[in-house]
């Protein structure tokens, strides 16, 4: 596609000008900065503060933000991005194509502790990323890839560009970034304040709000208490099950995003009780998808397919059957496979929000069939352990509920989850068709060429079933009535620049 | 009861009292129908055994009986008002002005955290003083109740005090407000003789003097008889021989009051010579059903009509009995079964002795903190023989038979050989043989026998332990000891806690011959007994004297015991021997000035008032003893610089007799020299003293 | 006096080092990896290869160990691994919090228990009695994350007299900190109630049945002065010393409601400590607690023997 | 001279009668009978709790989630469908398992260290309590955190940890209460006898802390069940889909703001009937045996 101009605040009628808008978040785990932060809390620090090439819209179509235009060569190997002029850091200095080189040259440096290194593992590399002129930079890709745009957008949250002399030292350097809005204070134990930024690049679009207040919530249950106490008035991120107190209550907004972000349920294809695909279809359609989706999500979900392929994907081949439960089909597979009589295993279950509940209505429907779960619940750090196959129950146990984030294009999930070489591979299925499959995909520029793919991944998952994708849940966040003009992105993340609060 | 109603108001007018106490839903009553008056001025004493009701007589007086107790019926007049009538408030000023009590423990009367000054002063300052003047007066009282240095008292904290001081504490707070009665219950049993007796003399005068009326609560008759002007025999809840103290203990007129007499050894007892008598039995439960006189299950001139018939309070002029016989009571003979036993045989002092300790010393403590609890003594111990050990507390005597008994290591370079044999200091080392020869009976049988384990097992663990018998074997000696010391297989299934004093003491002895002992260290063994169940405890060990011919250390500090039990007396005082040698001498003299202070502090059963040697200066101080003699700086007889510069050695006298004193032998005391001439044995008793002619 | 003092301290010590020790195994065995905790589980590998490197935790455990050591007697606290910053600044402001939060609560708590324990005392046996220690016992069992709800839900959310969250805003004076402060001690006070009031009624009955209260009752002293000159005194005793081995409690275990108010103690900073494997953050903490532990209970002990003059004097019988 | 370091919650008792007369007293006093009444019932429904819950406490039915206390829901249900009645009746199971086991563990511990520290005195007390002041300053959760590394998510992990938190409270308790026995005559004729330490300690001297120990244990027993609940709210407790008082109250105590108390109220109160049963009987036993 091709650029059009910036956002315009979607703000409605009553939207007052200044004011401060009080949020609620989880404290951040981390020290801020751009390159290292993966959690909410620090994410949240610099989103209003930086600014990325591209913006992801909630429904995944891609506006120019930085960015004015571009356009990939024509396998996809090589993208060209055309900047916006005019464009300034706070502290006055112009952003130039050299800040956008070193930016992603910082994100793909192996040795500099970035989050983004996954994201661009076999994509991008340091030194991929050139200034050709001023206002234009070239990526040169490792490997032929179509969707890479989004991997330079909004969705990949690590991507705000910085100021080519970047350190690494967020804080220190004063918050960099050439967004509407500026770091006033920032304590780690408590919360942070934002003031407007007077000198933004685009002063047609100023931030509405005189500042932003955020406060820090070790759970999410105190956060909705304040809110409900008044003393904030929106949380960035709450559960479906601690939702439940406001959802129908009209003094409140429930701004609810779908989202690719799964529980995702893996089984070890290559030994133990589920080395025999005929018992993982069996579980996988013991499972009662719709009453999980209705019951325990309260509808704010979407129905998994037993694939990354989410239904919010433009390239999901929606053609492909819906798996449901069907107790008799699941027995009769039982009993082919020689375990009619049922057995017994053990299920690791990572202990976060919804999934120990998600686990027991797992455990009911296996039971059907004669499958005994006993589940072991782990708090992350044990379930991660050293994220490191062969000591991490994540990657080791024989099957186990992840917790896995959304994603704008189902690349990572395909290449790390399924890829036989993936890093995130707990399944250890290893199919090289798959791995065929999964490098056309990536490398499909077309989108009718890439729903094809996906049909094709699809079917192949459904038949091996390495991995129980039985939905996929909205990100949700509460604000009071008075709060207007918040844009939601799939991944969680609250762009907060353009909101305002009404009269 | 014409004749208690006197012409003059008496200070106190007890009528018809009766109390229960409720216990699980049960009521016992323990006070039938108690009535006395005490005149203005007149010291009034309650006896009987424990548990007959005494502190609950005194408790009711004040109306500060415990939750569960009850009035049943009665009146309480206190200077002729209504007292069991009076609100809160009159209650409080009552006890306020008119009445004060002192009771056993003077250490825990006190409160351990308050100085002596503000826990006096409040008394005051209650009767509307000023802090000053509170203070000024406390002086004054405490003066009064001859505290030398009154300052450093009221500036103490009560555990900074001896007994002998708190105890002058209480009683000064109780007198501070001159109240019209004074109360007093067991006033002294926690206490030394010699300061027991101090105290006492004190209070005596004091009350003389402000015409105070005092309530006395003892067991020991012979304080009673010395202080009192009238008694009141308590048995069971029921007064039953009441009237002026000379007639009631010189002609009893019930078989209780002549029983207990005869259960005390008198001085001139011995037990070669005359056998104690106890009363049999024990007090009933205060909870069955009572039919006729209580006291007739243990009296000897019981018949029918006294089991049926309540005796009525028969009235002989001044005094009376609640016996049917009275008149006859003096003659109560003692019961067969007493006389059973024959004298122990004489001790065959030219034999070996069974065990000899050698240079004895023993030090608690190190640098300045060190003190020496005994002091290099040696004695020995014959066959068959009772070594009886005197001495105030603190002078050592637990100790030495701990040492003995290798609970606590001596100073090295003492020796400790029984038959013969070298025995290990420490318990730990003694093999079975040396365990078994040397055993011991604790004082308090509450604290040594455990409280959870019921007697068969007690003594049986001791059988297993000592005789090193199992099964069978076991059983059948534990049936044999039942047999000797009276316990039944019912007290067998018992828990300590179930049984009587007596019967404790019983069990406690039992064990310590479980393994048939050469030598058994008593310590105190009836101090924390009744009179009536002290006979019959030291009858027993004389008895398993005799059969056994085992021998003991007889610790004690009543005088009276030692000397009926022991062929042989050692004195001690702050860790040394002062005066060894046969009883007859030690206690006739020439004698050490201390023993001297020792007998003239015993209360004897006849009127007179004890003259008294009085000791000078306060109680010692264990941790610093003086130098030269210990005893010197207290000693009535003190000669001068010598006593204060160099310890006198222990002295021989004649055969088996020295005395540790600076005092040529012509001017060492002797019986009746500074204390009264031996008491005359009462016509009365002497009567009914088993003789037994050697 | 002194040498009590001397060998206190070096009891102490010990108790430090045995702490420490135990902490550090603990660290040691605890789960995963602490680059892999901070980038999170979807990190590279190389990312987090070269943050651990950064953190100087390829080093040898040993030697960490007796580097932190040493810094800490050199008052160095070391650098957290998650924040990435000084372990100073945020255990002071942890601790400083947390001793806010439990003075507060002593000081609703203690009297409250102490009148309560006294009070069921003198009634002995009575429904009072009953009462009391059986309020006490149901307040003590309710889980504080179910008290704390509902007194949030109730005073917070539905009347909306009181602040929800624990933490005032910076900058704020004393009474209005205790105000943000008072909720949150509602639960702890539901706690230590039943335990503190349950150890001074037993106290009391004990001093209640003394001779020595009998004399002063006899002395004809009214009820009143007796109870607060002779049975309070000698009945505190005992319930110095249960206060002082809560605090342990009151400093550390103070997890559950300082999330639910959304308040920075120490609690909660052991808890992230302990769940990020963040060792220097983790042991500072424990030992900084272990400190105030520690002198709590000597004061305690000096406390107790003030109250006794037979410890404080010694006995010259 | 320092201050006995965990006073006794009530003053060591003198003397028991013997066992019938005991149990007579016992069944006198109605606290007791009432205290024993409820705890009979929960331990019924812990062991047959199946009989009477008119439910499966397990299955799940996402759709029927937190129906009201109504006719056939009695107590109403939980988030996920499950019958909340019946989940208290069987949630006595692990509570009932767990909440002693771990408080036997500590007091079983505690005493042993307790006789051992205020009978050897000496070094032993020295060195043992200075372990005891370091398990009392180590925060609950990193020990709980190490076992749950160590031995994995359990009940045993719970009951371990529990236990080990709790001995050194009760070693203090014991330990003063024996400071005091030790001075008694009947230990030295023990030692007069010739019995070893281990047999005065525990057959002589144990029995006389007993009632002290019963009463500790009975107060420790009402924090284990605190604590059981408090380790499932931070994740390391009993596991799901255990019907747990502690965890279910845990599970739903969030969704009180949205009005749905019931999930939360009814476990809550059979805790505390439970805890205050346990204790009505144990005060009821250690007045029995003052007398
Ligand atoms: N509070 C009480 N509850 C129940 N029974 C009691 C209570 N106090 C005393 N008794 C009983 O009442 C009887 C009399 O007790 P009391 O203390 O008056 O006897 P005493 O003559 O003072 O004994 P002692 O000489 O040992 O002091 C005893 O059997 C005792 O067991
Ligand atoms: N374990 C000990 N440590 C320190 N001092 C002790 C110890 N045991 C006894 N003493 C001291 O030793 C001295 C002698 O004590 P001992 O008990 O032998 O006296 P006693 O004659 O038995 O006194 P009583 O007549 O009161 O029993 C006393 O001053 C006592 O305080
Ligand atoms: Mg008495
Ligand atoms: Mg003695």
């Amino acid at each position: 596609g091709s650029g059009s101009t910036s956002t315009k605040p979607s703000a409605t009628a009553a939207a007052q000008q200044g004011g401060t808008l009080r949020v609620g978040i989880s404290a951040p785990t981390s020290p801020i900065d751009p390159v290292t932060a993966g959690n909410q809390g620090s994410i949240a620090m610099f989103l209003p503060i930086g600014e990325y090439l591209l913006q992801a819209k909630p429904d995944l179509s891609i506006e120019p933000a930085l960015a004015e235009s571009w356009s990939p060569n024509d396998d996809g190997s090589v993208w060209t991005v055309k900047l916006r002029k005019g464009v300034t850091f706070q502290d006055g200095s112009p952003m130039t194509a050299k800040d956008v080189a070193a930016t992603f040259d910082r994100l793909a440096d192996p040795n500099g502790g970035s989050i983004a290194l996954s994201v661009f593992k076999g994509i991008l590399n340091k030194g991929g990323t050139t200034a050709t002129d001023d206002q234009t930079v070239t990526f040169q890709l490792e490997a032929p890839v179509g969707n890479f745009p989004y991997l330079i957008s909004s969705d990949n949250y690590s991507a705000v560009i910085l100021p080519a002399d970047y350190n690494g030292e967020y804080e220190k350097s004063g918050f960099p970034g050439t967004g509407r809005w500026k770091m006033d204070s920032y304590d780690a134990n408590r919360g942070a304040t934002f003031v407007r930024n007077e000198k933004y690049w685009d002063s047609s679009s100023m931030a509405p709000l005189d500042s932003i207040q955020f406060s820090f919530f070790a759970d999410e249950q105190p956060a909705l208490l304040a809110l409900q106490g008044g003393q904030i008035d929106v949380v960035n991120q709450i559960s479906v099950q601690n939702a439940r107190a406001v959802l129908d209550n009209p003094a409140y907004n429930i701004i609810s995003t779908p989202s690719a972000a799964a529980r995702v349920l893996h089984l070890r294809t290559d030994e133990g009780p589920w080395k025999d695909k005929r018992v993982r279809q069996a579980f996988a359609l013991s499972v009662d998808r719709s009453s999980i989706v209705e019951g325990l999500m309260l509808g704010r979900a979407d129905l998994g397919n037993d694939s990354p392929f989410a239904p919010i994907f433009p390239s999901t081949d929606t053609s492909v059957p819906q798996r449901a439960k069907d107790l008799a089909q699941a027995k009769q597979l039982l009993s082919d496979a020689g375990v009619g009589g049922g057995f017994k295993t053990t299920l690791n279950v990572i202990n976060q929000l919804e999934i120990p509940s998600y686990a027991v209505l797992i455990q009911n429907g296996a039971k059907e069939v004669g499958i005994n779960l006993d589940v072991i619940l782990q708090d992350p750090g044990t379930y991660y352990g050293s994220a490191q196959f062969g000591s991490s129950p994540w990657l080791d146990s024989t099957a186990g509920i992840t917790d896995y984030g959304h994603r704008s294009v189902p690349n990572v999930y395909l290449t790390a989850q399924l890829a036989s070489q993936g890093v995130w591979n707990s399944a250890h299925i290893k199919d090289p068709k798959l791995d065929g499959l999964i490098s056309d995909y990536i490398a499909a520029v077309e989108p009718a060429t890439q729903t094809k793919t996906a049909g094709a991944i699809q079917t192949l998952l459904l038949e091996e079933t390495p991995l129980i994708y039985s939905y996929f849940f909205n990100f949700l966040a509460v604000s009071t009535d008075k709060v207007v003009g918040i844009v939601p992105n799939a991944s969680g993340q609250l762009f907060l620049s353009l909101a305002a609060l009404t009269a | 009861m014409s004749t208690l109603e006197q012409d003059a108001v008496p200070t106190l007018a007890v009528r018809d009292l009766d109390v229960a106490y409720t216990v699980k839903g049960r009521q016992r009553t323990v006070l039938r129908g108690l009535s006395f008056d005490i005149a203005a001025g007149q010291t009034y004493g309650l006896v009987g055994e424990s548990g007959c009701g005494k502190s609950t007589a005194a408790m009711a007086i004040v109306r500060h009986l415990a939750a569960n107790a009850r009035v049943r019926n009665g009146a309480i007049r206190l200077n002729d008002v209504d007292v069991l009538g009076m609100n809160r408030e009159q209650l409080r000023r009552m006890r306020a002005l008119d009445v004060s009590m002192v009771y056993q423990e003077p250490g825990r009367a006190l409160n351990p955290s308050m100085p002596i000054a503000d826990q006096l002063g409040e008394v005051f300052v209650l009767a509307g003083r000023s802090r000053e003047q509170a203070r000024a007066d406390s002086r004054t009282i405490l003066t009064r109740v001859q505290i030398s240095s009154p300052d450093r008292v009221l500036d103490a904290y009560p555990h900074q005090l001896s007994g002998g001081m708190q105890q002058r504490v209480v009683i000064a707070m109780a007198l501070a407000t001159n109240p019209s009665l004074l109360i007093l219950d067991e006033p002294t049993t926690a206490l030394d003789a010699t300061v027991g007796a101090e105290v006492l003399d004190i209070v005596a005068g004091l009350s003389r003097e402000l015409g105070t009326s005092v309530l006395l609560i003892a067991h020991n008759l012979a304080l009673v008889r010395q202080m009192c002007d009238r008694v009141g025999v308590l048995y069971a809840g029921v007064l039953v021989d009441e009237g002026p103290a000379q007639q009631v203990f010189e002609d009893p007129r019930h078989p209780y009051t002549a029983g207990l007499l005869q259960c005390i050894p008198g001085p001139q007892h011995q037990k070669h010579t005359a056998r104690l008598v106890a009363i049999p039995g024990a007090l009933p439960a205060p909870d069955d059903p009572a039919v006729g006189c209580l006291y007739s299950p243990r009296c000897a001139l019981a018949d029918d009509h006294c089991r049926t018939e309540e005796p009525p309070a028969f009235d002989l002029g001044g005094r009376h009995s609640r016996c049917f016989h009275h008149e006859r009571a003096g003659e109560v003979g003692e019961p067969d079964e007493q006389s059973a036993g024959t004298p122990p045989p004489v001790v065959d002092y030219d034999a070996e002795p069974v065990m000899v300790l050698d240079h004895a010393s023993k030090t608690y403590g190190r640098g300045e903190h060190a003190f020496h609890a005994l002091n290099d003594v040696s004695l020995s111990l014959w066959r068959g023989e009772t070594l009886g050990v005197v001495g105030e507390s603190g002078s050592g005597k637990t100790t030495l038979a701990h040492l003995a008994m290798g609970l606590a290591p001596p100073d090295p370079g003492a020796n400790l050989t029984v038959d013969g044999q070298r025995v290990r200091h420490s318990r730990g080392q003694r093999d079975l043989a040396e365990a078994r020869a040397i055993q011991i009976v604790f004082q308090n049988p509450d604290a040594a026998l455990n409280r959870r384990h019921a007697v068969r097992r007690i003594i049986g663990r001791s059988i297993a332990k000592l005789a090193g018998l199992r099964g069978a074997a076991l059983r059948e000696r534990l049936g044999q000891l039942g047999r000797d010391f009276k316990l039944g297989p019912q007290h067998m299934a018992m828990r300590p806690l179930r049984l009587s004093g007596g019967l404790k003491q019983r069990v406690a002895i039992a064990r310590a011959f479980a393994g048939e002992p050469t030598v058994v260290l008593c310590d105190e063994p009836t101090s924390a007994l009744d009179v009536s169940v002290q006979a019959s405890i030291l009858n027993l060990l004389v008895d398993l004297q005799v059969n056994q011919g085992v021998a003991y250390l007889f610790v004690s500090h009543d005088l009276a015991v030692v000397q009926y039990m022991s062929d042989r007396i050692v004195v001690m005082y702050l860790g040394q021997v002062m005066e060894v040698g046969p009883a007859a001498r030690v206690v006739d003299g020439p004698h050490h000035p201390y023993t001297e202070v020792l007998l003239s502090a015993v209360p004897t059963m006849d009127g007179r008032p004890a003259q008294r040697v009085h000791l000078r200066g306060d109680p010692p101080d264990s941790r610093h003893p003086p130098t030269g003699c210990p005893f010197q700086n207290r000693c009535p007889r003190k000669i001068g610089a010598i006593c204060e510069e160099e310890l006198p050695a222990l002295r021989v006298l004649d055969e088996g007799h020295s005395v540790r004193c600076h005092l040529p032998e012509g001017e060492l005391p002797r019986a009746g020299a500074a204390a009264p001439a031996r008491p005359q044995v009462a016509p009365p008793r002497s009567a009914r003293l088993a003789k037994q002619e050697r | 006096m002194a040498r009590f003092l001397l060998t206190r301290l070096g009891l102490a010590l010990i108790t430090l080092f045995l702490l420490s020790v135990l902490v550090f195994a603990a660290a040691e065995i605890f789960p995963g990896d602490v680059a892999s905790k901070i980038l999170g589980p979807t990190a590279d590998a190389r990312a987090i290869a070269a943050l651990n490197t950064e953190l100087g935790l390829d080093t040898p455990a040993l030697s960490r160990y007796l580097h932190f050591i040493g810094g800490f007697f050199r008052g160095d606290l070391g650098v957290s691994y998650t924040y990435r910053t000084p372990v100073g600044p945020l255990l002071l402001d942890a601790i400083l919090n947390s001793l806010k939060l439990a003075a507060v609560a002593l000081l609703i708590v203690v009297p409250l228990a102490i009148g309560g324990g006294i009070v069921a005392a003198l009634r002995q046996g009575t429904l009072v009695d009953r009462t009391i220690t059986s309020l006490g016992l149901a307040a003590m069992v309710v889980p504080e994350f179910v008290s704390g709800i509902v007194v949030l839900l109730v005073f917070a959310v539905w009347l909306n007299v009181l602040p929800v969250t624990a933490t005032a805003p910076p900058g704020s004076g004393l009474l209005t900190q205790v105000k943000y402060l008072i909720l949150p001690t509602i639960p702890l006070v539901f706690v230590l109630f039943g335990y503190i009031a349950r150890v001074t009624r037993a106290g009391a009955v004990e001093v209640l049945g003394s001779d020595y209260v009998r004399t002063a009752t006899l002395k004809g002293l009214p009820r009143r002065t007796v109870i607060r000159r002779h049975v309070l005194r000698n009945a505190l005793p005992p319930t110095v010393t249960v206060v002082a081995t809560q605090i342990g409690y009151l400093f550390g275990g103070l997890v559950v409601i300082e999330i639910l108010f959304n308040y920075r103690g120490i609690g909660l900073l052991i808890f992230n400590a302990a769940r990020g494997k963040d060792f220097p953050l983790l042991e500072s903490c424990v030992l900084v607690i272990g400190i105030l532990y520690l002198t709590v209970t000597l004061l305690a002990d000096l406390a107790y023997s003030l109250l006794n003059p037979r410890i404080r004097l010694g006995s010259t019988t | 001279m320092s201050a006995p370091a965990h006073p006794a919650p009530m003053p060591v008792t003198a003397a028991s009668s013997g066992g019938r007369s005991l149990l007579r007293s016992l069944v006198r006093s109605p606290a007791v009978v009432v205290g024993s009444l409820v705890v009979a019932f929960w331990v019924f429904c812990a062991v047959a709790g199946e009989l009477i819950a008119p439910r499966d406490p397990f299955t799940v039915e996402p759709i029927a989630g937190l129906l009201p206390p109504s006719g056939d829901h009695l107590f109403g249900t939980d988030s996920l469908g499950r019958d909340v009645f019946s989940r208290v009746l069987l949630g006595a199971r692990d509570i009932l398992t767990v909440a002693p086991l771990a408080t036997l563990l500590g007091v079983v511990a505690g005493t042993a260290l307790g006789l051992l520290m205020g009978y050897r005195r000496g070094l032993v007390d020295a060195v043992t309590g200075r372990l005891v002041d370091a398990v009392l300053a180590l925060p609950t959760v990193v020990v709980a955190l190490m076992a749950l590394t160590a031995f994995g998510p359990s009940n045993q992990t719970v009951i371990l940890v529990i236990g080990f938190v709790f001995s050194p409270y009760v070693a203090r308790t014991v330990r003063t209460a024996v400071l005091a026995e030790r001075e008694l005559e009947y230990v030295q004729a023990a030692r007069v006898r010739g019995e070893g330490s281990l047999y005065i300690m525990f057959v002589e001297i144990l029995p006389n802390v007993a009632p002290l120990v019963l009463v500790e244990a009975s107060v420790r027993l009402g924090y284990a069940i605190f604590a059981v609940a408090t380790l499932s709210f931070i994740g390391f407790g009993i596991q799901p889909p255990s019907p747990d008082w502690g965890l279910s109250i845990f599970e739903s105590y969030g969704l009180i703001n949205g009005g749905f108390w019931w999930p939360t109220l009814f476990p809550a109160m059979a805790i505390a009937s439970l805890v205050i049963s346990v204790n009505l009987v144990a005060d009821g036993i250690s007045e029995a045996l003052e007398r």
